[in-house]
């Protein structure tokens, strides 16, 4: 009897084999890599799930009580037994932990010279702006019905999102119409990310295979939740150009954009584009740069550094520059002129 | 298990006239010590002298100096899960992405 | 005190007092016991009619029986109900409150008048919450996740004080049964030889005791946060609504092992009565409660992995969920040695028992997968999540509840429920149960995210065979009731130790009388002596 | 009640005990376990002080600037006064010196009163300048400038005056809940039913109000004297 066990693991475990087949197809490298971490843990599960039940259903049979009187055992403890079953499983969690961990590193960092999409979400849908200026939103199919925002990104290239939650319609006044979390969720590619209202959050994927991929919304945001869908459609890098390029794109880029807001909006009195030295600390080279802030501590120059500077100057002040000096421009810049500002302080390297 | 029916400690009224002193003094201090600039160590100044002033109060005030393990035991337990509660979310905020406010 | 003897052999809890009155006012623990029976009875129904009617939402793709808002409000109640009125207060108030006491050997719990006012306070806050039906329901999940729920809703309001509310119910069991288990256990009863049962609920009540406070004010600045809009979740403000989900979790974590350290507790008792031996390592079984309860709050984090909380965050709480799995891991290998050399009886209660080791083994390997990070990111918020949180609080809780529930009726009644029906339910509840959550497991995999209204077409046939597995469940329960309601009818007689248990309630009569026991007993071995 | 009973030596102890001294010890239990829940629920408004005060110094520096020192240092003298007091009134019980006892509970309870009009002067005088939490503020940034000699007023000044507004009315609360409560035992006390060999309500009420004061011990640095 006691080798049943075995026989049942040995009958399980090409079926477990194949047990990414639960899973969509994995789209991506790190989609790959979670699948074995999947089915890894699919295979030891169903081997503790075989000895605890199975060994629990084999002692039902076997000690089935006989008469009213039975005697049973007295055995009380076994430090021995009680040792093994406590660290073995430790050891398989400690296992799956490190290797969880290094996967998840690789998911949070994403590789240079990403191409850059900018994410936003509402309720209850998705917006793609590219650098170009290019803007996807959702549309309406032939039929009349609403059709999901289509994201076009080149196959084998990473790509990265930065993305932040904003308003029903922009600019609104209205105390109930506040940005709330969204998340964003590609099954294909086995990441997600929750999209929190008043910073940006970033995540990266870089998909393989062309082909059509769906996008959830998997933090509840209402009544509108699950109609709440993008696609991503991943095509040659040629196409993607070709796409990108085609019309339907902004009348400038993003660059551009923030250029003009540079001038208009009067930053080049204060910021200089070259690297002198003005009011305040200059744009040139300050992308990714690691700055000093007054009062102790650094702060990286990334979107979140420079939309905090924009929207609330006197947060973080360069060390060495006046604090007080430059007015809030919040109610002036759109959460778009924000981006553009950002995209164009990306430029001057 | 026996519960003999044993004197509850009774403290002094002296004990806690000193005590009321002393608590009055901290008070003091926690005032003028907030003129002082410590830089960085001002929060921990303030904080400390309150803890002092708290100990105190638990001590003798409430008895806890001359009260049995297992109440002093109850009452670190708060202080120390909320310390953990404290501890896990501020690691959260200060290694995320500096958290940037809009305003 | 032995001096009060019974005036009459018959003489016991139900009928040492008569009327409505005399049960509303109660201060007898086994009757307070069975008021919060009777509440979490009722709450369990409206759970479960709110379960029902999201699965037959569910049926088919688009909107099938109600609208997309109104879906919303229905999960939502579905959730807070059996969260916070069925599952926390189920074994603890109900079986613990009966049984703890009588375990120890003790005359009642140490404060009870206030074990009369948690149960008022349930009501109340179950009063508050559904108050909130009349604004128009609040639609935010029970997880009232913020800034969506910040919206200056009645509706919320009512929900965050009613939680409030009973959030004091649950503190006042849990500080009753920690000064119980201290300070009334009878001579000779020491805390190596306390039931585990009674670990279980002394473990439980520590989480209670010192986790619910936090939800208390987390749900209060909730308030706040829409009568007010103090801003401390509201971005607007440069408030963090990540924050929200630390403070709502670390209550809501602890709160799952409040849910399920209890049903660990029932279990022991179970498999050591019908497999008629002595429960293998009892020390470790006792010391993982604790270290359960104690380990439970520094996880909280693994519900925010992809929440935008730092990555060293996420990290740190991914290693701390792996310890958890491991004291799981050795209750669930002590409760199969048990069974080794045992004299299995395989009553309704001991199906019930080994139904839940079943399920909780799933239930707990997939809590392995959630924990892994990386397969977590792409778990996260699907129905694997679902799946995986109902195979441990309804596979879990909700089995052993059952179990309990039969294992002591003719302790709290006299009498015996028919077996054979309860047995019935249990396969009813047992199989509809994996028919509908098995799937979710697979439907999650795939991607089908949770607290959705609608989906695409390819994920209906799983859909389909999970809204009929919800109706199995819901026989089965019914069933259930009505054995449970014939058992209380026509029942027969059952005598004090119908099972052959060894632990103290099964030396007093059954049903027991006032004080629980005649002579205060005394206790000379441990719980289990079953030579 | 029926559950009560008297034992030889004429002080009451539920039936479910052994001895007084078993209850009171029982009791005392209970309360520290119920005063631990409280400082976990505090605690909360603590951590979310502790992080903001990390995330916006200038605000809580601004913020702190409205409130005066004077009325949060005399408060504080007063509530340890009436801790003080609180403690002489158990002290008076257990040598059975009723007078003296409710003396002193009666000075405990002036205290608090004195304590809340205080408050109540705090209070309107930031109501008026539109201090208020959240939505609710109303403060005119100029205005406001020049009662804190001309400092910067934050954007998210508010969010100072809902935690300012949190902390204090959820503490407030407590000191009314105390209050009554401290009336409840001056009123047994006058009757006389306690005594050295049983005073377990005072000694509860006064454990509760010397963790109002410990609250406000903290809070007064904190919300008054931010640097």
């Amino acid at each position: 009897m006691s080798f049943k066990p075995l026989v049942l693991l040995s009958l399980l475990l090409p079926g477990v084999a194949g047990a990414s087949t639960f899973m969509p197809p994995a789209a991506t490298v790190t989609a790959g890599e979670v699948d074995s971490v999947y089915a890894f843990l699919l295979i030891t599960s169903l081997i503790s799930f075989i000895i605890l039940i199975g060994g629990m259903i084999f002692f039902v049979f076997k000690y089935k009580r006989k008469s009213a009187t039975d005697k049973t055992a007295y055995i009380t403890h076994d430090h021995t037994l009680e040792f093994v079953w406590s660290f073995i499983p430790f050891l398989i969690f400690m296992f799956v932990f490190a290797w969880g961990w290094k996967i998840y590193h690789d998911m949070r960092h994403s590789p240079e010279g990403a191409l850059e999409v900018h994410v936003m979400a509402k309720k209850w849908d998705w917006r793609f702006l590219y650098k170009n200026g290019k803007e996807v939103t959702s549309g309406l199919d032939d039929k009349g019905q609403k059709a999901p925002a289509t994201m076009v990104v080149p196959v084998g290239k990473p790509v990265k999102l930065i993305m932040a939650s904003e308003k029903i319609s922009a600019g609104s006044t209205d105390p109930m119409d506040r940005p709330v979390l969204h998340s964003f969720f590609i099954p294909a590619a086995r990441i997600k990310q929750d999209v929190v209202p008043g910073r940006y959050t970033t995540m990266w994927f870089q998909l393989d295979q062309p082909g059509d991929y769906w996008v959830f919304c998997t933090e509840f945001c209402g009544s509108g939740h699950s109609a709440m869908k993008a696609r991503i459609s991943a095509v040659p890098v040629a196409d993607f150009e070709k796409w990108l390029a085609a019309e339907g794109t902004g009348e400038m880029t993003l660059a551009d954009k923030g250029r003009a807001l540079y001038s208009s909006k009067a930053c080049a009195g204060c910021h200089s584009a070259d690297g002198t030295r003005v009011v305040g600390p200059t744009f040139k080279s300050a992308w990714g740069a690691s700055r000093d802030i007054e009062g102790g501590g650094k702060a990286t120059v990334d979107e979140n550094y420079v939309r905090e500077s924009i929207l609330n100057p006197n947060a973080k002040v360069a060390a060495g520059y006046p604090a007080g000096v430059m007015p809030t421009f919040a109610g002036q810049l759109s959460d778009d002129d924000v981006k553009a500002l950002i995209e164009f302080i990306k430029t001057l390297k | 298990m026996a519960h003999g029916t044993h004197e509850h400690h009774i403290i002094p009224l002296k004990t806690y006239w000193t005590v009321f002193a002393a608590l009055i003094f901290l008070t003091v201090v926690t005032v003028a010590a907030a003129q002082i600039d410590f830089g960085a160590l001002n929060a921990l100044v303030a904080f400390g002298i309150a803890s002092v002033k708290a100990s105190l109060v638990l001590g003798i005030f409430m008895h806890l100096k001359y009260d049995n393990m297992m109440n002093r035991v109850i009452i670190g337990s708060g202080v120390f899960f909320l310390l953990l509660f404290w501890f896990f979310s501020i690691i959260d905020i200060v290694t995320r992405i500096p958290q940037n406010s809009t305003l | 005190m032995a001096t009060a003897t019974a005036h009459h052999e018959n003489s016991n809890y139900l009928n040492h007092e008569k009327g409505l009155w005399s049960w509303l006012t109660t201060l007898d623990h086994k009757r307070i016991g069975l008021l919060y029976f009777i509440t979490v009875a009722l709450f369990f129904l409206v759970g479960g009619i709110f379960a029902l009617l999201i699965r037959t939402e569910l049926y088919s793709v688009g909107e099938t029986i109600m609208t997309a808002e109104q879906y919303a409000r229905v999960m939502t109640y579905h959730g807070a109900v059996m969260v916070f009125l069925v599952i926390i207060p189920g074994i603890p108030a109900f079986l613990g409150n009966f049984f703890l006491p009588i375990q120890i050997g003790a005359k009642d719990v140490a404060f009870p008048r206030l074990n009369l006012l948690s149960w008022y306070c349930l009501l109340l806050g179950a009063g508050i919450a559904l108050t909130s039906l009349f604004f128009g329901g609040a639609d935010t999940g029970w997880t009232f996740y913020t800034p969506y729920s910040i919206k200056h809703s009645p509706a919320v309001i009512c929900m965050a004080l009613g939680v409030f509310v009973a959030g004091f119910s649950s503190i006042l069991t849990g500080l009753n049964f920690v000064v119980t288990t201290h300070k009334l256990r009878a001579p000779g009863m020491t805390m190596n030889r306390i039931p585990l049962f009674v670990w279980a609920l002394y473990s439980t009540a520590i989480i209670q005791v010192l986790a619910t406070p936090v939800l208390g004010i987390t749900v209060l600045l909730l308030a706040a946060e829409n009568i007010f809009g103090i801003g401390f979740f509201d971005p607007a403000l440069g408030g963090d609504p990540v924050l929200f989900q630390h403070f709502f979790w670390f209550y809501s974590h602890p709160a799952v092992y409040i849910m399920i350290l209890p049903a660990f507790g029932v279990i022991s008792e179970l498999i050591t009565t019908f497999a008629r031996k002595t429960i293998f390592g009892y020390t470790a079984i006792a010391y993982s409660s604790l270290a359960i309860a104690a380990v439970s709050f520094f996880v909280w984090g693994h519900h925010m992995f992809v929440s935008g909380q730092s990555e060293f965050a996420g990290i740190v709480f991914s290693f701390l969920t792996m310890l958890v799995g491991v004291p799981t891991a050795i209750k669930l290998f002590n409760w199969m040695a048990t069974l080794y050399k045992g004299s299995i009886n395989l009553s309704a209660p001991m199906l019930y028992a080994l139904g839940f080791m079943f399920l909780f083994t799933i239930g707990g390997v997939t809590g392995i997968f959630l924990a892994t990070i990386a397969t977590d990111v792409h778990f996260h918020d699907t129905y694997f999540v679902v799946a995986h949180f109902h195979y441990v609080m309804v596979g879990g809780t909700l089995m052993s509840i059952m179990g309990g529930i039969f294992y002591w009726f003719p302790k709290m009644f006299g009498r015996l429920c028919n077996d054979a029906w309860a047995r019935v339910s249990f396969v009813f509840i047992f199989v509809g149960f994996n028919v509908t959550f098995f799937p979710q497991f697979v439907l999650g995999s795939l991607g089908m995210p949770r607290r959705y209204f609608d989906y695409l077409p390819e994920f209906q046939h799983l859909n389909r065979i999970s809204t009929i597995g919800s109706y199995l469940i819901g026989i089965g329960f019914i069933v259930g009731l009505i054995t449970i309601i014939h058992g209380l009818l026509k029942g027969e007689k059952s005598g004090p130790n119908p099972w052959g248990g060894k632990t103290l309630e099964w030396t007093t009569a059954s049903p027991p009388p006032h004080e629980n026991f005649l002579t205060t007993p005394v206790v000379t071995a441990g719980p289990y002596e079953y030579r | 009640m029926s559950t009560v009973k008297s034992s030889s030596t004429g002080h009451h102890h539920a039936h479910h005990y052994e001895s007084a001294d078993h209850e009171y010890q029982s009791s005392k239990q209970g309360v520290w376990l119920f005063l631990c829940t409280e400082i976990l629920m505090f605690g909360g408004l603590f951590v979310g002080y502790a992080i903001f005060h990390h995330l916006f110094p200038e605000t809580f520096k601004v913020g702190s600037k409205f409130t005066d020192v004077r009325y949060g240092a005399t408060n504080t003298v007063v509530l340890l006064a009436s801790s003080l007091s609180m403690a002489l009134g158990i002290y008076y019980n257990q040598i059975r010196d009723k007078n003296k006892a409710v003396m002193a509970l009666l000075f405990t309870l002036l205290c608090g009163v004195i304590f809340m009009v205080i408050k109540y002067l705090e209070y309107s005088h930031k109501i008026h300048l539109g201090l208020m939490p959240g939505d609710w503020y109303r403060g005119n940034a100029e205005e406001l400038a020049q009662y804190v000699g001309g400092l910067e007023i934050p954007k998210n000044l508010p969010l100072y005056f809902s935690f300012y507004f949190m902390m204090t009315g959820l503490h407030g609360i407590h000191v009314l809940v105390g209050m009554g409560l401290i009336t409840w035992v001056t009123i047994r006390t006058a009757r006389g039913e306690f005594g050295p060999e049983y005073y377990t309500p005072v000694e509860g009420v006064g454990l509760f109000w010397h963790l109002v004061d410990l609250v406000w011990i903290y809070l007064f640095p904190l919300l008054y004297l931010v640097s």
